[in-house]
This record gives structure tokens, C-alpha cells and sequence, in this order.
């Protein structure tokens, strides 16, 4: 199943937000999408996820998806977005209540979803007794749970600090390695961006549009090595210098209210 | 007259001028009559008006305030007949100074223009019997200052107090402040200005069932009688005589309004012995109370009155 | 060095098979106000309610029609008792309020800021607090005569406690961060009360005006009922009295207006003194 | 490879220097309780109070001593009549309450939830929420006679129109990030109004309670003044025109408690309820 | 003027947090503390600043402080700490107010504050309609306006962007070459130690106790070069693995409220 994104337009109000992006993510590919601060990466992956609908153009499949997956394209969000007057068991659960499985084989997908994120011993724990990176595992779980065919992550990690970032990031990289699920990964973090995706779409200061679209040059199975890291440095660097000039000026804009 | 009861509920208040009421209840003359009658007891005239509109009771018997006028202005209630009055001999309502407005010169009911007054709600018959004072001895109503504090405690307060000069009261609530010379005595209202206190009355859906109504003002005209005749006919310097004839009826008067015999026989309220009504007071009343804006103007008398059962004087 | 990638992709799988655009899932859950509709509401039931005044056998005594209140309005608006009801109540309301939200802001910042007060106080307020004041007015007269007094202090009374409520409630919400940038700048006490905590806390202030003027117009009412010859409250209590239902449902519409009134310019006050939100 | 730098520090500057401690500058603004200052507080006040009444020559009709509070209030507990009075006044502050509250929570709710609804009802509820309740006492008294059904409905419109709002505004704090989530997963709405809008806005409901529990009590006087034979309100307002002063205070200090129980359910319901936050 | 941390001890209520921790901060030195996620960081630097009182131990100065300096020892807050009903301009004049300086004197201090941190133009700005960089900004003119000996800094560019971090970072390294101002810089993120410290003191789980203190090879001046970079990425890896496991359970921790 493949995402594309077809001449995607839109604006609030007299704001525009994103001008003609197409792309197109493969089934199992996962592609980055970096840009300066507000230029709309967060609207985009909405369009694209069917949250909002764009002013122009639209957001299509095209094949079909996995038939075991229940929510083929599942959000993972900035800022987990666990109920949080539920258990991390109950917050996996809640989008498998309403779907075809059994209540037997809720209960095993959901206890399947918190190994893969060794999340089982904390099952019965309420978000705010977690660390933020215990209340982004679950999440995953959760999005896991529905076997999407493509995780649509909205800057999954801002919300962390450095460390617990770095442990999740290595999470993330042997997950997207396990099965064939693709991912869009929206982020600031051009390391992030090399880490985790096969290409990077740049997209320029709003409105949003796309300036570049850069294939990282070692397999992502390969990246985990110090001199892999040391070897894409330079790729991260340079696409720093790609947006650094966006990204002062996004920073100093002022809203008036 | 097993065979065909009607159920009445009557509302009242606790008080002397509502005698007959009692009477007739606690002598059987309403089950004599065939009536079934419940007493549902109020502790202010108004209410008794309002429950007769929204039918909580089917008649209603208190005095005459602005508010029940307004109500039977609109329709929802006619009076079918007088109870007490105001009359000279027969105290009831006082004119009652603080000791300090005695002093400093207070004496007489022509004194009152020009003092604080309390009343216990604008529109009351407090309230009427004071403008037909001013009436009376020619100053205007405004020239007194009315103080409205919604109950008689209150007002007996207020007086104590001393933040008022002067109030109305009942005599039963005044008896005990004048025996401990808290208060000081200017005169009765019915030695002033005789007037018609309060009345019968009743809803269209009671109006319209002419047997029971007819039944039920001949049980009270009955023991309206009987208290004339018994009591109020031994009356004298405002005080009835307690002896073998009157001690049941006034036996049966402090039952009903927990007060001691000796008390309900100082206190008695005059009652016509036929349940006339004095119509012609009461347009004056109408009328003033239309012009203080207290009354809804656009009717009188007549509109009000069920001529059908009302006795006129 | 940027290994480009095509931009006019040629995506993997069967380029023939149609695409189907993403179903959209995200509808719903913003309702928005529009001004329009309620106005329109408004005047909707304004007009059902008048035909059933006029058309069907509706006693106005039950339920006065609209223009019979707009006429009872009208003519107490021109026979200028309406200004005289108004303007009486209005100084027993400003006095009333101003007195209670004084010292229900002195003793909120006392509980707020000292360990001593906030003992003492809060078990004082929270014991006091859900008395109705309704109940307390008897002794007050008794305290305070059946002069303006004791319905000031009826006033002032319920205002007090519910500033001192919002005041206390509104120092404890300043970010505490505030505080300790001010203290670690060496900042004197004085300067972090006047300068952080006051500002800091005056959002949770206003919004407790917002409730304290309704407590006013409430207790005005109820203060009205003794010893009263003018004022809003007591016109609508006489009305009551007198059973007039148009002149009462006349006072109900000022008393209604009144608090759309001081509710728009606590907003308006909002608006200028928490204009940095 | 790591440099590792001498632990043992030898920092440059003359180490002779005498070294002068860190001046500690973030000292107060913890007001903390402490639940033993405040009974204390409370202890000594009553104490003082007892000695103004029965040292000093204070007239016991202008304060009544605690001693004879608590003696009045004994009495009327032997004598049964003070739960007469509570249990009647408790079935109505029920009755008008729960009436009020499910209507208010389902009116609240449409608020929140649908376009149409919130246009109409916020201009709806913004015009009635001002008007002082016992204003319209008299005409709920003409409309449902002067029975039970009037003061319940004083309640019962008091305590709605303030949960109404409390309701409301707890769906609009809903997270929206929460409903976008369920959206994502395609959980339909009504799954979402049960498991993500009522949780979320609990908070707020509850909230709600506490100020209507406080408006309830109110509301309970003022409706006992008309009509009614037994209730606590009746029971206050009786000896206050009695000017039973001892009496009086007796029914304040059964409403202030009143007051503080149900406050303290309030707190239990939250601490169970929403154990999550 | 040295910073000396003397056996610093501290427990709140039964929870042991700092263990015996001592280091000195010399004048004008660059000292980064890293540690895993609640080891106590934020309560040393509030002990060294004279925020918090230590259980045990104490936090002393050695020598006189620059004469010139209104406030020696002057934090820098993650959360910005700025007055949101003040704008930027009252925001930074805010602890010169009760100052020795003149109204002209403090206008100037201002001034030259906001240039150094590119402000001038947003003098007038209120906190909400600025990106949080250019709120940290502020937060940092405010402190260097009171002329400090050593900033003390606890995780300012957490709550920022990657991007922003970023340009942040490049102004720290800029305003830490510029005067004789030394700093504390208390950070999740290795990759910040690594390019901002002269020395990096490591703490370990809590109750935190300092584990090492280690010296970044490269001169602070030679650190931009891409380079330098490379060179200092091994370091950064090595201070990783050193403190991983630690992280790992830091963020496994379930709080029980
Ligand atoms: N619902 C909305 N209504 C109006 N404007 C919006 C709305 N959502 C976003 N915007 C504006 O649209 C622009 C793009 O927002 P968006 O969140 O997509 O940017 P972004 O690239 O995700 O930014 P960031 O990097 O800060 O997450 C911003 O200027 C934002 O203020
Ligand atoms: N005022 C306080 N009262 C009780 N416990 C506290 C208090 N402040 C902090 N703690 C606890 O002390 C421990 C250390 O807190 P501190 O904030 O110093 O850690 P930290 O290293 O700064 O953590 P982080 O990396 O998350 O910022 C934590 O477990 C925290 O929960
Ligand atoms: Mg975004
Ligand atoms: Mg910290």
C-alpha cells in the first residue's frame, strides 16, 4: 500500500500553510519530513492521516493494505495522546474495543504490543506515574496493537529529554526493522531524520513546500556502527545548512494576537 | 348527609378574626352542611390568595391585601363574602410607639406624620389603614416614613429596638411588649378608621359548583352567628367575659390559635353576624390602592365580587 | 554531496491500479458559537411566547407576554422610577462590593503568602463560607439596625468570601518558577508580591469578580427584603407581593441585564488587564 | 579514552582564600497548612467568644455564647426536631439537585457537543444565569402552587444553569489532541462521548458540584421563607423573626456543616473518581 | 571567583537525592553536569545558586566576585521564567530594578543586553508571541544584563526544538567565548556537554553522587569545525555508554503517588 500525496494545498484562513507537496511513500518505506518551525509539517501529516481535509488536492492509497491491519494508517503523536485516566493495558486497548477481534485476541495483541515495547511489567500503571519515555512507549504499543501498514509519527520524541530520546530512537530502529510497516516521521531533528528514514523530504518555510527530497546513503540496517554515524554526519550537517537560514527566520517571527 | 360529603379544603390563618372558621370546623357545622372540610394554614395573608389561584386550596378566607385584589383583578379568584372588620369597641390592630417617640412627643395617632413607621409589606392592610389615618387627619401618606420588615417579629423588634418610631400591631402580639412597657399604646385602628379587614373568597372552579359554596357560607354564616350572638355581644373596654356561655367558644378560638383563653377574649375580632360584606369599603380600598400604583388599575368592586353569594351591606 | 532522490517519483508497486483518496475521520467536536444563531433564538422564543400570551388562553397572570413587559418597562422608565430602583441598589451593590472584595483581596493575599494566616484562615473560611447569607441577615440587623448597614453587609459579606476563595486559590496558582527567578535576582519581598505575585494572580482575580458580582445581585435581593422602600430587589419582591407579574418579570429582565452588564465589562476588564495571555 | 580530570580538584585562585558560604535566598512563598493551627485557631475563637458573652456584659440576644449554641442545638436534637427540620429540607435540596444536575449535565453536554445547541444555548443560559433565583420564587409559585414543586424548582434552576456551565466548559477543556487520537483510530462518536469526553471533562462536573452544592443550600432558605412549616431554612428564618438568637446561630451552624459534609463528599467523590490525576 | 561544591548532601523527606557531592567550578570555567533523568541535577544547581538549602554540606564561594556584577550567580531557567505581563524590554530591566544603577544606567544595561541576544527588535514583544528560542533568548539577556560571574544554567534548551536548540547553542558558545563568564550547564543531552564544557561532571543515579569528571580534549574556541566534530563524537559515545544503563532504569522508574 502506498501513500501518496497528491498537489496538497492548504490554508486558516489567510494563513497559507502548505503549497502543491507531492510525494509518494512506498508500502514499507519510511521517509522523513523535515522543515523549519511551522511550515506545516503537522498540517500535512493530518491531510494525509484523513484528520483534516486539505483546500486542494488530496492524500490517496494506492493498493491495498495488509488485510490483518486494523488502522492502516495510525498516528503516533508529539504528545502521546494516552487517556489518562486509563492503564497503559486499557490505554492499548481502547482502539481494538470497537474493531472485529475477540475479546481473546484483544488480549493477546494488546499483551503482544507491550512486550514488543517492554511495556509488560507496567501494564496496570496510570500515564502520570510513567517517565515520558514510558508514556511514548505506550503510544507506540497503542499504534502498534492495530498492526498498522504505515505509522504517521509527529515529531514522536520532541517531548523528551536526550537521553530517554536516544533510547527510543534505538527502539524505533529495531521496530521499523522487524516487520513491514512503513512510517512517516515528522521532525526537527535532522539527526532523528538520518537515523530513522531511507529518503527526507525538506520542505521549505511556510507555505510549506517541498525544496528537496534526499535518500540517505547507508542502509538502515547499517546505521547503528559509530563510523556510520561518523560517515552521515556530514549529511546531517549539510542539510543543516540546507534550512538553518528558514529556520532563523522561523524562529523569529512574532505572532501578533 | 353521610350519603353526599364534598371535600372543601379551606386556607387560613392562625387567627381570632378567623373565629367562625373555627367554630363551624370544631362544632361539626361544615359536616352538618355535608361538607368534608380540611383547614390548610398559611402565616401570611398572601399566600392564602395565591394557593385560592393556583387551587392548592378551594376558599380562602384572610384579610384584604394588594396582592389578592390584583389576582381576583385578573380573574383567577372572587370574594363571596366579609368576615372581620374594624370596628370601634373591638381592638384588633394598634397604633404602638417606641418609649423614645413617646417621649419626644409621640402620643396620639395624629402624631404619627413625619415618624418612621413599620409595616410589615407595602400593600398590606397595614399599610391601608395607615393612609386612611393620613386620610383622616389630613396629611399625606408620604409624610410618613414606612418601613416594610416582611413579619410581625420583626416589626415587634424594630419597635423594641428603637429604630423605628412606631408600628402596627396585632393586639396579640402587642399585649405582652405593653405589659413589660417595652412599647407604648396610641390607639386602635377600628376606633380611628372602621374598615372591612378581610373577607371570603374563591376560585372560578369553586365559584362554578354553586351547591358547595352555598353549603359553606350557611355553615360559617351559622357559626358566625352563634360568635356574634355568644361572644361578642359580652364585649366590653375591648374585652370579652369569660363565663360558662362564652369559655367554649373561646376554648375552641385558643385551640386553634394557641393562644390562652384570657388572651382570645381581649382579643376579639368583629365579625358581621350574616357574613355581609361591606362593598362599598372595599371599592374605596381598590380605589386607593390603584392610585398608590399598589393595585392594577382597570377594575372595582364589582368586577371582583361574586354577587351571586355575596351579602352586601 | 546530497544524494537527491527523484522528486517526480516513480513509486514502487503497480502504477496502473487506481488510487483512492484517504477517508476523511476527523469531523465533528468543534462546535462553534455563531452570534447569529443565538440572536435568532432568542427572538424565536420571544415570539412563540407572545402568541401564547395573545393567541391561546394563557392567564398574563401566569405568563406576562413579552410586550406586556416591554410596556410595564417602558412606563417605568419614563415615570423615572426605574433610575430611582436602580441607582439605590447600584450604591448598595458598588458599596457592598467594594468593601467586601477589599478585604477579601487583603485577607486571599494573607492566606496566600503566610503560613500563620493560611492555618488560621482557611479553617475560618471554609467553615463560613457555605453559610447562606441569607440566614446571617436577622443578625445583622440586629448588629446593625434596618438602615442601609446591615444589606451593605449582607453584600459585603458574601463578596468576601468568595474573593478571599479566588484571591488565596489565585497567589497558590503563580508558576512557582516566577517566584524563584525573582528570588534567585535577589528580588525584596515587597517587589515579588507587587511585581510577580500580584499579576500573576490577578486572571484567577478577575474571574472571581465574575462570580462575586452575581453573588451582589443575588444578595441585593435578598437584603432588599427588610426595611427597604426602594432598590431593584425591592421592587421585584413588591411585585411578588402584589402579585403584579408584569412589573415583576420587568425587574427580572433589569435584573438580567444588569448582570449581562457586568459580566461584558469584567470581560472588557479581562481584555485590557490580561491582555498578555 | 576518556580524559578524566583530577577529582580531588586543585581549582585555580589562592586555595589559602577563605572560602564564605552561599548566601541562601529562597526563603518563603511555601504557605503550607497546618491542619493543627487551624483547629486551634478555631478553638481560641470560640474560646474568646464564650468569654465576651459570659464576662463582658455583651447582650446574649446580640451573640448567643457558644455554650448556648451548642445547649440549642442539643436540645433540638434530643427533642427530634432537628432531624425533622434536616431530613426535610435534605429530600428537597435532593430532589431539586438531582433534577437540576441531570438536566443540566444533558443540556451542558449538547452545549459541547453540537453547533446548533451551543448558539442557542449559551445566549439562553447567559440570559437567565444572572437573574437572582428567589426573584423568581413568586412566579414558580403561581406556575406550580405552593406545594414541594416550587422550592424543588428553585433548586432545581439553580443548580442547573450552574452546572449547565460547568459542564460545558469541562467538555470544551477535553483535550482536543485526546479526540483527535480516537478520530485516528475511527472509534465512533458515541464511544468517544463515553470514554474520552465524559472522563475528560469530570474534572470540571465535579467542579460544578461543589458550587452547587453551596448555590443548593442557598436556595433551600430562600424557598423555605414561602409556604413551608418544617426544613432548616424555614427553622433559621422562623428564629430569626423570633429573634431567637441562640436558635438562629444553632441553624447556621448546622448549615455551615451541612456546608462542610458535603464539601468533604465532594472531595471523596474526587479522590475516587479521579484517582488518575 | 571559584564555586565551590563542598560535600553537598540532600534528602527530600525520606527520598535521598544528592550524596556527597563535591567539585569546584573555577572563575570563568565551562562545567557541564550530565546525569540520567532525576539524580538530582536541578536540586544541585538550586543548592549552588543559594535557592535551596542543602542537608548536609554547602556551596561556597572562593575569591571576590567581578565588581561590575550586580549578581554573581545568576540562573538560567528551562522554562524561561519569563513575566508573561511584562514584554521583553521589562522582562530583562526586571532585576535591575532594585539595583544600585541608575534609570540611565539600567536603560543602557537593557540595551546592551538585548543586542547581544539579537532582541533588539522584539524589545517590545510579549513572551506569548515569541518561539520559545527567542523566549530563552530573552531569559539569557535578562541574566547577562545583571553582569554574573557564573551562570547557572539548568537544561535551557530542553524545551526547545532541535532546530532552535541548535541556533541556541552556536549563541552560548559565541557569549561564552565573549566575556571572562564562567557556567554551570546542567543538560540531558551529551552532544551540549560535549561542545559547551571545559569539564564535564557526570552524576550518577540517585542519590546522585558524581561518578567522573571528565575534560573535553578539544579547546572550547576549535570546536566548530565539522572536524573537531567528528573528533569529539567518539567522547560523546563514550560518555553514552557510560551512563545508558543508568537511563534505562531511570526511565523504567514508576512513580506511586
Ligand atoms: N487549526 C489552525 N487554525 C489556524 N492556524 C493553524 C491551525 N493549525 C496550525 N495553524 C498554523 O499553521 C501553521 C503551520 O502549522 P503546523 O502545526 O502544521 O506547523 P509545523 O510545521 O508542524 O510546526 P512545528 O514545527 O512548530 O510543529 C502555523 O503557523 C500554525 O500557527
Ligand atoms: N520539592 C521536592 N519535593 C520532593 N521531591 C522532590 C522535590 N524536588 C525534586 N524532587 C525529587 O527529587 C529527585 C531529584 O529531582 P531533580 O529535579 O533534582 O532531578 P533532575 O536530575 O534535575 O531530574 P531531571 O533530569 O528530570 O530534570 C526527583 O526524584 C524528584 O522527584
Ligand atoms: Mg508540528
Ligand atoms: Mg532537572
Amino acid at each position: 500500500m502506498d501513500l501518496i500525496a497528491d498537489h496538497i494545498s492548504h490554508r486558516f484562513g489567510t494563513l497559507d500553510v502548505l503549497d502543491d507537496v507531492s510525494f509518494t511513500v512506498a508500502a514499507g518505506e519510511v521517509v522523513a519530513i523535515v522543515g523549519p518551525s511551522g511550515c506545516g509539517k503537522s498540517t500535512l501529516l493530518s491531510i494525509l492521516g484523513g484528520l483534516l481535509q486539505p483546500c486542494a488536492g488530496q492524500a490517496s492509497l494506492r493498493g491495498a493494505p495488509p488485510s490483518e491491519s486494523l488502522n492502516p494508517l495510525t498516528f503516533v503523536f508529539q504528545d502521546f495522546a494516552l487517556l489518562p485516566w486509563s492503564t497503559v493495558a486499557e490505554n492499548v486497548e481502547f482502539p481494538l474495543l470497537h474493531s472485529r477481534l475477540s475479546a481473546q485476541e484483544r488480549r493477546a495483541a494488546v499483551d503482544d504490543a507491550l512486550r514488543r515495547t517492554h511495556l509488560s511489567d507496567f501494564r496496570a500503571a496510570y500515564p502520570k506515574q510513567l517517565s515520558g519515555g514510558m508514556r511514548q512507549r505506550a503510544g507506540i504499543a497503542r499504534a502498534l496493537a492495530v498492526r498498522p501498514a504505515l505509522l504517521l509519527m509527529d515529531e514522536p520524541l520532541s517531548a523528551l529529554d536526550s537521553q530517554t530520546r536516544e533510547l527510543l530512537l534505538e527502539d524505533f530502529v529495531r521496530l521499523l526493522a522487524e516487520g513491514s510497516m512503513g512510517a512517516i516521521y515528522v521532525t526537527h531533528n535532522l539527526e532523528e531524520a538520518v537515523r530513522l528514514a531511507d529518503r527526507i523530504v525538506v520542505l521549505s518555510r511556510r507555505p510549506g513546500r517541498v525544496r528537496d527530497v534526499v535518500s540517505v546513503p547507508v542502509p538502515r540496517g547499517e546505521r547503528g556502527a559509530l563510523a556510520a554515524r561518523e560517515h552521515l554526519l556530514p549529511l546531517q550537517n549539510e542539510l543543516w545548512h540546507l534550512i538553518r537560514a528558514e529556520a532563523i527566520d522561523a524562529e523569529r517571527e512574532v505572532q501578533h494576537a | 348527609h353521610a350519603d353526599q360529603m364534598e371535600k372543601a379544603r379551606i386556607g387560613v390563618l392562625r387567627l381570632s378574626s378567623s373565629a367562625p372558621v373555627f367554630i363551624a370546623q370544631d362544632k361539626g357545622y361544615f359536616r352538618d352542611a355535608g361538607l368534608e372540610v380540611e383547614l390548610k394554614f398559611f402565616d401570611a395573608a398572601q399566600p392564602v390568595a395565591v394557593a385560592t389561584t393556583t387551587g392548592d386550596v378551594d376558599v380562602g378566607i384572610t384579610a384584604f391585601t394588594a396582592g389578592l385584589y390584583n389576582l381576583a383583578g385578573k380573574g383567577t379568584l372572587k370574594i363571596i363574602a366579609g368576615m372581620s372588620r374594624d370596628r370601634p369597641g373591638y381592638p384588633l390592630i394598634g397604633y404602638f410607639a417606641s418609649n423614645k417617640a413617646y417621649e419626644a412627643g409621640l402620643k396620639t395617632p395624629k402624631d404619627l406624620a413625619g415618624k418612621r413607621i413599620a409595616i410589615t409589606q407595602v400593600g398590606s392592610s397595614f399599610h391601608y389603614s395607615l393612609g386612611l389615618l393620613a386620610d383622616k387627619y389630613g396629611f399625606k401618606l408620604s409624610d410618613m416614613k414606612l418601613v416594610p420588615l416582611q413579619s410581625m417579629s420583626n416589626m415587634a423588634a424594630a419597635l423594641k429596638g428603637e429604630t423605628v418610631d412606631a408600628a402596627l400591631l396585632p393586639v396579640s402580639a402587642a399585649r405582652k411588649l405593653m405589659d413589660d412597657g417595652e412599647v407604648k399604646h396610641l390607639g386602635w385602628v377600628g376606633d380611628e378608621t372602621p374598615w372591612q379587614v378581610s373577607g371570603v373568597f374563591a376560585g372560578p372552579k369553586t365559584l362554578a359548583d354553586k351547591e358547595l359554596v352555598t353549603r359553606l357560607l350557611s355553615a360559617l354564616q351559622r357559626a358566625e352567628r352563634e360568635y356574634h350572638d355568644v361572644v361578642l355581644a359580652t364585649v366590653k373596654d375591648g374585652h370579652a367575659a369569660i363565663d360558662d356561655k362564652t369559655k367554649p367558644l373561646l376554648a375552641i378560638i385558643g385551640k386553634y390559635t394557641n393562644l390562652p383563653v384570657e388572651q382570645v377574649a381581649g382579643n376579639c375580632a368583629y365579625i358581621d353576624p350574616q357574613g355581609r360584606l361591606d362593598v362599598k369599603n372595599v371599592d374605596d380600598q381598590i380605589k386607593w390602592l390603584q392610585a398608590q400604583g399598589f393595585a392594577d388599575k382597570g377594575y372595582d368592586a364589582e368586577a371582583i365580587i361574586a354577587k351571586d353569594y355575596v351579602k352586601a351591606d | 554531496m546530497l544524494d537527491r532522490a527523484d522528486v517526480t517519483e516513480s513509486p514502487a508497486g503497480d502504477a496502473t491500479e487506481v488510487a483512492r483518496p484517504v477517508r476523511f475521520r476527523g469531523a465533528g467536536f468543534t462546535p462553534a458559537t455563531s452570534r447569529h444563531a443565538g440572536w435568532l433564538a432568542l427572538a424565536a422564543a420571544l415570539a412563540v411566547w407572545q402568541a401564547a400570551g395573545s393567541l391561546a388562553p394563557v392567564n398574563p397572570l401566569f405568563l406576562p407576554t413579552p410586550v406586556a413587559i416591554a410596556r410595564a418597562l417602558y412606563q417605568l422608565a419614563i415615570s423615572g422610577v426605574l433610575w430611582q430602583h436602580v441607582s439605590v441598589s447600584l450604591l448598595r451593590i458598588s458599596a457592598g462590593w467594594a468593601l467586601g472584595t477589599a478585604s477579601g483581596i487583603v485577607v486571599g493575599f494573607a492566606i496566600g503568602l503566610s503560613r500563620i494566616a493560611r492555618s488560621i484562615g482557611i479553617s475560618f473560611v471554609s467553615a463560613l463560607f457555605p453559610i447562606p447569607k441569607i440566614a446571617v441577615l436577622p443578625l445583622l440587623i440586629l448588629w446593625l439596625g434596618i438602615g442601609e448597614a446591615p444589606k451593605v453587609a449582607t453584600i459585603a459579606l458574601g463578596v468576601f468570601f468568595s474573593t478571599t476563595i479566588s484571591v488565596y486559590s489565585g497567589v497558590d496558582a503563580v508558576p512557582r518558577n516566577l517566584i524563584r527567578m525573582a528570588q534567585s535576582f535577589d528580588v525584596p519581598f515587597a517587589t515579588i508580591v507587587r511585581r510577580v505575585i500580584w499579576p500573576g494572580a490577578l486572571p484567577s482575580i478577575l474571574a472571581g469578580f465574575r462570580i462575586t458580582a452575581s453573588v451582589a445581585l443575588m444578595l441585593v435581593v435578598s437584603a432588599e427584603m427588610i426595611g427597604a422602600e426602594t432598590g431593584i430587589g425591592t421592587f421585584v419582591l413588591q411585585a411578588g407581593n402584589l402579585m403584579q407579574t408584569d412589573q415583576l418579570m420587568a425587574g427580572i429582565v433589569i435584573l438580567s441585564a444588569f448582570g449581562l452588564a457586568v459580566g461584558k465589562l469584567i470581560s472588557l476588564l479581562e481584555a485590557r488587564l490580561l491582555h498578555w495571555r
